[in-house]
């Protein structure tokens, strides 16, 4: 079963809700080694993502992302605004038009976003970042694809490799983004970026596992 | 969380209408577009200043808009770099065809937003240069990195450079000052409290009855490392070497001296602080031939202070001494 | 006890050389005899302006000293009055021939030492005016009790009789407007956090992390009650409105209004609050025509604010606008 | 036995002592209803005494006392400041050129140290000032002078008597002074004021009394 923009749309609606539940957590680990704010900064764009989601019903795929991305641009700030703006915004140009998504269009909408977060924040795997949630995310995606796994399992290993990616960056020293100024001090904490992509990638994941969502 | 304020999420909107009640003589506030507008812009012929940032660091930006100094402020969430909107808009109400320069200081956050507000003005043909400050030296420069932070030369930059554009001079002049205002200026800050973002409600950091915090930026972040608290006399010491040396100021030199207050500090105990600074450079002979001693770039209600220096040279103290009328720096008219 | 400060005895004379480095082209200070004084006095034939109090009130009163303002002013030790000595020595410096203006805040202390100064100075011959502020509302008039006390009047006041006297007006005409100003002007403060006197180092008193102080004063005092901690709107509204009331405003007046910072709470704070303070005078159609928002009269680190507001007259607007030129209130030169 | 030169010279020393020994305590109680520098303020004036007194061994009692009047005036500042400085002023100006003091002589001294703090101060019993223990103790001297008691035991009983005041300031609403502003706050707190001057009497009775220093 392909990714409907249905599903889309509640996927997204899914992402609202938990960076809204997890706003504080966000925040908190932002504290730690940052500015106390990336939860508020993303409960705030995808609550301004989620008011547009009624206006997009008629909408594709792409469009659906590109508002996404321009929405977030326009409402989130800081480094999480450009950086999830731009990731949104490069997914839904390659998905132009599309009402529905195999698995190679997800493989293909997960790359551009990748390509769109490092362009626009110059930083690579390993500098604890939300790069290193995703990139390993991208590459069991892309496993699993090999594979022939379904969607949902896809998604599933996918949400699984960012959790374990996520963890990976309380040990890194980070050299990107805030967290860079505390040098060695950023050890021991874990990226906040790296946790929202997480709950993103979750938030899909759920939302493609029939069950997942009534847990 | 002990705050004059009604809800979180409404600081910075209310503060706005606050500051464009006190100066509606200086500065026109557009609530809706969050930005903060020098009175007469756009000035024909005059390059467009602007500068922008998280909310919290106040009275930067918003309080230096006016004659001589900024055009325009885009004021952020409370720590949260303003959205690209913002500085469009900005950029738009500022230019009057002679460009705009964007003083963005170095965050990963602010300087991807001003990045993509400067190509959205491109696609409507303002000419925009950005430059970026990043003037701290408690974080090593490097290119693997996110690079020095952009702090107290920040506000020291836009008196200068508002001054030169204010005669008129062209785009690339101003830029060129700039970068030089700011490749001649270090800082270095530190920290007795923490502050508490409003919306998040906790302090940003725990600190002892006798521990502070060495190396901070303006976010209420912990800084490089914690220390026993000690004097001003030493505190003064470890911020003031680290900025000599990175500057290489020698002998003879002159330089512009900010003792600046994080928020929570009162200003006599940033007069001792600068006491101290002075007596610092007295022995290395080199002399302070302008000074400014207050809250000018803040963390909230962060107790601590940072200490800025920029080395002088004649054309700089001409525009730094040039008239500027602001809500927070007003001489010469 | 967390403080950018060396020895908890030297908080004032070392805070004061700071003073003397950072405004040397403004004021001389005398550290020996503790009195900050104005670059050129005694200017002749100009009544002399001077005031005093503890210290911990940053800017306030050195902060003042300087053309269109203070001739002089006495800092005592943290929030102990000065002695007559400093106060005479501050009068003597000051005399250029046409008498000195002691103007006091009512605190006992204060009123006494300046008392006694004023008895000294008569018997050299010096015409001394004393002049007593004590715009407290939170504190109940009476002929009976220490009255109210002196407290944001004092700033404003102090700009507007130094501007008439800077006119080469006559002593008795100066005295006359100090108390015109002091009769129109009422202030009422709160505390959101107590402050720590160096020397005692223990903080003044507890405060709950709901709790806040309404009607304190500046010497980091409980205030006259303690009360759950309140939503900006409704702590603007507490003080305000005994201000409105004591002061009998009616629609269609005009005032110079005063939101002061405390020493510890941040400026967007107190941007709220003018917004707050802003929009109850509108409901009641009385007009801010002229306004000052920051810390111009501290208690150390407290965090609150206070808010004063003055009965407008084309006159004392005159006098406010005049050109002032002191290290902390500088317009029109 | 009349109280000599070297009594009042050893009475400030003892103060000097006492005072520096009780600043924290009485800032403490001025912090509870005043502005906390009461301690300090009276430490910081009787230490510049101290220093004045060895050049007062040749001096006469007069003199002695407005040497110290004058220095309490010229280092304490606020309230205590004036009124202190008033009161050994006036003390001093009524024992001029004496070099012993009588029974009769001390209360004249003490009426004359009452009499400027009242004039300066232009407050009146029971207003929870120093004067509601200098009051009870002149009193109580004066009703001890009466019996004849001996110099020693006069100053025991003013010393008692400005305990007792001093104790009863605990109960009283403060109508002058700082403490003022707190209004009925102020009750349920001993004004530092009064405690001071019991301390002060104490010395001079600890003075006249030759087993008290060794206690
Ligand atoms: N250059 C970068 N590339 C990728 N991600 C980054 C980069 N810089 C920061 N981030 C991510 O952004 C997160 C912080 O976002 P947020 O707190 O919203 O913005 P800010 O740091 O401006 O306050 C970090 O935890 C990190 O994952
Ligand atoms: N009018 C007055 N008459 C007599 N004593 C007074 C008067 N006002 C204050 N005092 C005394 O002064 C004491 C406070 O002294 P201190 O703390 O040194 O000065 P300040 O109140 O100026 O800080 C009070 O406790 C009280 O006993
Ligand atoms: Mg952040
Ligand atoms: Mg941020
Ligand atoms: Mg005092
Ligand atoms: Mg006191």
């Amino acid at each position: 079963m392909p990714v409907t923009h249905e599903d889309i749309l509640h996927w997204l609606q899914q992402s609202a809700q938990v960076l809204h539940e997890y706003s504080a957590f966000l925040t908190q680990l932002d504290s730690a080694i940052g500015d106390a704010d990336h939860g508020i900064n993303m409960d705030r764009g995808f609550t301004a993502v989620n008011a547009k989601l009624t206006g997009l019903s008629d909408a594709d795929i792409g469009t659906m992302l590109k508002t996404v991305g321009t929405t977030l641009v326009s409402t989130v700030g800081g480094a999480s605004g450009p950086l999830y703006g731009t990731a949104f915004l490069r997914a839904g140009m390659v998905s132009s038009g599309k009402q529905s998504l195999e698995t190679s269009d997800l493989i293909t909408l997960f790359d551009a976003a990748l390509e769109g977060v490092k362009v626009r924040g110059k930083a690579q795997a390993g500098e604890k970042t939300m790069l290193d949630a995703l990139i390993p995310a991208i590459e069991a995606g892309k496993q699993a694809a090999a594979n022939q796994l379904s969607i949902a399992q896809v998604l599933q290993n996918m949400t699984a490799a960012a959790e374990a990616g996520m963890k990976n960056t309380i040990e890194m020293v980070a050299t990107k983004g805030r967290a860079s100024y505390l040098g060695e001090r950023s050890v021991g904490h874990q990226d906040p970026g790296a946790t929202s992509c997480w709950l993103i990638l979750q938030a899909f994941s759920d939302t493609m596992t029939p069950d997942a969502a009534h847990e | 969380m002990k705050k004059l304020i009604n809800k979180p999420e409404d600081v910075v909107k209310e503060a706005l209408a606050g500051m464009a009640a006190v100066h509606a003589d200086l500065i026109n506030v557009d609530i809706e577009q969050q930005i903060i507008v020098r009175k007469d812009a756009p000035v024909k012929n005059k390059v467009g200043v602007i500068s922008g940032g998280g909310s919290g660091h106040e009275p930067m930006h918003g309080g230096y808009v006016g004659y001589g100094m900024l055009d325009a402020a885009c004021p952020g969430a409370v720590f949260t770099s303003p959205v690209p909107d913002q500085m469009l808009a900005a950029t738009r109400a500022v230019n009057g065809g002679a460009g705009v320069l964007h003083i963005v200081k170095n965050y990963t956050g602010d300087v991807m937003n001003f990045e993509m507000a400067a190509e959205l003005a491109a696609a409507e043909d303002i000419e925009v240069v950005s430059i970026v400050t990043n003037d701290d030296v408690a974080v090593q420069d490097s290119l693997y990195t996110a690079g020095r932070r952009g702090v107290g030369v920040t506000v020291l930059l836009e008196k200068i450079v508002g001054a030169l554009a204010e005669t008129g001079a062209p785009l690339a002049q101003v830029a060129d000052m700039a970068r030089q205002v700011n490749n001649h200026g270090r800082s270095m800050g530190m920290a007795l409290t923490a502050c508490t973002v409003p919306a998040a409600g906790k302090p940003t950091f725990e600190l002892g009855e006798d521990e502070m915090e060495i190396g901070i930026g303006i976010h209420g972040e912990p800084g490089r490392r914690r220390a026993k608290l000690v004097g001003a006399a030493e505190i003064a010491e470890t911020l003031t070497t680290p900025i000599i040396d990175d500057l290489e100021l020698k002998a003879g030199e002159q330089v512009l001296a900010m003792v600046n207050g994080m928020g929570g500090t009162p200003l006599i105990e940033l007069y001792i602080i600068f006491n101290e600074l002075e007596r610092i450079l007295k022995g290395k002979s080199i002399s302070i031939t302008r000074s400014l001693v207050g809250n000018y770039i803040t963390s909230l209600e962060m107790a601590g202070c940072s200490i800025t220096l920029i080395r002088l040279n004649d054309e700089l103290i001409k525009y730094w001494d040039a008239p500027v009328h602001t809500p927070a720096l007003r001489w010469g008219r």
